[in-house]
């Protein structure tokens, strides 16, 4: 934490300091403590453990095949992993679909080292098959860090991604009757202490789209954005989202092309 | 999803098709892609723990304000009026007579964000979710801002009859006066049962309870 | 067997920085698990830390330092290239020691 | 995360042997644990960790500084720095009050160390944080509140 939280407490000094009135203070101390909070987390985010551990299983040999997943083509060319995740979801043409990372990663553990991918679908989150899963998505995300977002809509495919996920994220059911747009459809609003971006704005989508993976702070986990949707749905009171399905997807896609041009910051550090 | 229930929600997308009235002309949306829609969600969910793919059946109102364009229209300003009135009419009033139980209880069931996921246990109790989305007692600093703070309820609005009627109303079944409110119904989705309302209302309208003092 | 060290160690004016996340879960031994039954302590004990083979720096921790650790501390001394290895020994018996270089 | 990769750019070494045989319940390896101070650790309050450690009282300094935010969004992550400015700093302790345990860390200072750690704690709700120092063989500290609110929808 060091110079970072040190500034940010001297900031929340100065902004006591200016602010008169007991509940304007009371208001402040806490937005202003929680932001310092967040602050000191940055430093040291143990996301890095995850990006380290996704790597070797990049690299190492694995499954029937005894291969790697060093062929494997994220969009831009078979190996090729720098840059790649700024420019996911998007329109594959072997497997004539849209992808995101992880769907994507299980077709080259499919089809490079012949791995049954379905026992990887169904893996709980929090089981190794899913961290595995989850570390090589992260090392996937920090060779874009500080890249801009550049999805495309112009194949027809990713252009209906696109536009399913907007239906879906406003598709409300379940005994709450929530829709992703009950929490992410509104500018400045929280659950308990906990910001809520407006997914339908640029920067809202930015903030929910390009900090995740981000390793969560309350669980001590990593987490993907495929995880990030399955716990929403579950709060929503859905039934459970199947990993990558087209669904998930498509919600990926929305967020990401209302992302387009803001700067990835994966991998994250969350509440 | 089995195929029963991907039929119900066939069904209820053309209905909105049809009340959408040919105002959909766009080749994406509700009435446009409503095949590729269904077949999306068909793939995409599957049964967990006590959580079915049913729960993706829409009834009228989530069907209606899952399309915010026509929600929001001026034409289906009739509709919204129908769907609050049906959803008033599904209220269903204390049968004891009483408006208000326990506040201290209350304020236990407003923190609790629990129950109905397919993570819960079958004897899980649901939680009202209050303090996700409202500011309740002022010493809860961890509240949510969806919905507008409650903070001071009775003093600011009263405790008039009239004030319990509708804050019942509202708690039983938010839809019966805003057709597309945020706020879940918890008496009528069977959230909540009416001796928890009953604990809520007291948080709210209680003079005892800390948020009126 | 525990899994590597992410080890990061920096020389400013005279004092170099080290700061280490390692991995660990921090069981703390108060726990539940879904079937109730307590999750056994299982946390790192001691951290020490050598720079060039000289032994600079020992802890010594309990269960309440959280899950997968960060730690940041300061030597005297130090230059680009020299070499910084830290240790760590957990409640079971459980070593692992990672190497870096200062930048 | 897989568990036994092993990282190309790290050179490892492992008590491998000692560990599994610690781990089958076979050798105690008393060498590596001979410095943990278990009274410390099993300190029920400040006072009974300043005993554990060899003091009898602990002052409050100006001179010992406590760096975090006041309010955690998680308790299972408190970042805390805890720095010393007196000569001679021998020790840094940090202590959670409100914890079953109150002691979290020990840090031994030798003459290379410069007095100013950064780590991260469990607090399991509100409490009062203690940076206690032994500069000089006697003992001093700072006290700072850190409140721990709930976050998310709290299911």
């Amino acid at each position: 934490m060091n110079a970072r939280l040190a500034a940010a407490l001297v900031a929340a000094l100065a902004a006591v300091a200016v602010f008169g009135g007991a509940r304007a203070q009371d208001k402040d101390d806490t937005a202003k403590g929680i932001e310092a909070y967040r602050e000191a987390l940055k430093d040291g985010n143990p996301a890095e453990l995850f990006e380290m551990a996704g790597e070797e299983l990049w690299n190492k040999p694995a499954g029937p095949k005894n291969a790697s997943l060093q062929g494997c083509d994220l969009g831009l060319g078979p190996g090729k992993v720098e840059g790649a995740f700024a420019q996911l979801p998007r329109y594959f043409a072997d497997t004539d679909k849209v992808q995101d990372v992880e769907s994507r990663l299980l077709t080259c553990m499919s089809a490079l080292q012949g791995i049954d991918t379905q026992e990887y679908v169904d893996a709980r989150f929090g089981t190794p098959k899913k961290n595995d899963l989850i570390a090589l998505a992260t090392y996937i995300s920090g060779a874009s860090k500080d890249k801009p977002v550049a999805v495309t809509l112009a194949h027809p495919k990713a252009r209906q991604m696109y536009e399913l996920g907007k239906r879906m994220f406003f598709f409300q059911a379940g005994p709450h009757d929530f829709s992703c747009a009950t929490c992410h459809g509104e500018e400045g609003r929280r659950i308990r202490m906990q910001d809520l971006p407006n997914i339908m704005t640029k920067e809202g989508a930015a903030a929910g789209w390009t900090s995740w993976p981000a390793y969560r702070v309350s669980s001590g986990q990593m987490w993907s954005m495929q995880w990030r949707l399955n716990d929403c749905f579950r709060q929503q009171r859905f039934p459970e989202p199947i990993y990558a399905s087209d669904m998930t997807v498509a919600l990926s896609m929305y967020m990401a092309a209302n992302a387009n041009g803001s700067t990835v910051a994966t991998p994250g550090i969350k509440r | 999803m089995n195929r029963r229930t991907f039929c119900a929600v066939t069904a209820v997308l053309s209905l909105t098709v049809a009340s959408a009235a040919g105002a959909q002309q766009a080749s994406w949306g509700p009435g446009a892609d409503d095949t590729a829609f269904a077949t999306m969600l068909q793939a995409s969910f599957r049964n967990a723990g006590r959580v079915t793919v049913e729960r993706l059946k829409q009834d009228e109102t989530q069907a209606f304000c899952s399309d915010p364009q026509l929600a929001t229209s001026k034409a289906a300003a009739k509709q919204a009026e129908a769907i609050e009135a049906a959803n008033l009419a599904s209220v269903k009033w204390p049968s004891d007579g009483k408006w208000l139980g326990d506040w201290k209880s209350g304020e236990r069931i407003a923190q609790s964000g629990r129950g109905l996921t397919w993570t819960d246990s079958p004897t899980q109790a649901s939680g009202g979710n209050c303090y996700n989305c409202h500011q309740i007692d002022a010493k809860e600093i961890s509240h949510g801002t969806i919905g507008p703070s409650l903070h001071q309820y009775r003093k600011l609005k009263g405790g008039t009859e009239q004030v319990m009627r509708e804050t019942w109303a509202k708690i039983y079944n938010s839809k019966s006066s805003n057709a597309c409110s945020n706020m879940p119904r918890a008496g009528h989705m069977g959230i909540l049962k009416e001796t928890e309302l009953q604990d809520i209302m007291a948080l709210l309208l209680d003079p005892e309870s800390p948020v009126n003092k | 067997m525990g899994s590597p060290m992410r080890i990061r160690a920096a020389s400013k004016d005279g004092v170099t920085e080290v700061r280490i996340l390692m991995n660990h879960e921090m069981e703390t031994g108060q726990r539940r698990d879904g079937a109730g039954n307590v999750v056994p302590a299982w946390f790192i004990q001691e951290v020490k830390a050598s720079l060039n083979g000289k032994n600079v720096m020992q802890a010594q921790w309990g269960p309440s330092i959280a899950k997968n650790p960060y730690l940041a501390f300061k030597v005297k001394g130090g230059k680009a290239g020299d070499k910084v290895s830290v240790t760590w020994v957990d409640n079971k018996g459980d070593s692992r020691t990672d190497e870096a270089n200062v930048t | 995360m897989t568990d036994k990769t092993v990282g190309r750019r790290w050179v490892v070494k492992r008590g491998a042997v000692l560990a599994a045989l610690a781990a089958a319940g076979m050798v105690v390896p008393k060498e590596l644990f001979a410095s943990w101070n278990k009274a410390a650790f099993e300190g029920k309050t400040a006072d009974e960790v300043v005993k554990a450690l060899g003091g009898s009282s602990a002052a409050a300094s100006g001179e010992v500084q406590i760096i975090a935010s006041d309010i955690a969004e998680n308790g299972a992550v408190v970042p805390i720095q805890a720095v010393s400015r007196l000569a001679n700093t021998q020790q840094i302790a940090i202590l959670v009050l409100a914890n079953p345990n109150v002691l979290a860390a020990v840090f031994d200072v030798g003459p290379d160390i410069v007095p100013d750690f950064t780590t991260r704690i469990k607090m399991s709700q509100t409490s009062n944080v203690i940076v206690l120092v032994k500069a000089d063989g006697k003992f001093v500290s700072a006290t700072k509140e850190i409140k721990v609110t709930l976050g998310g929808c709290g299911g």
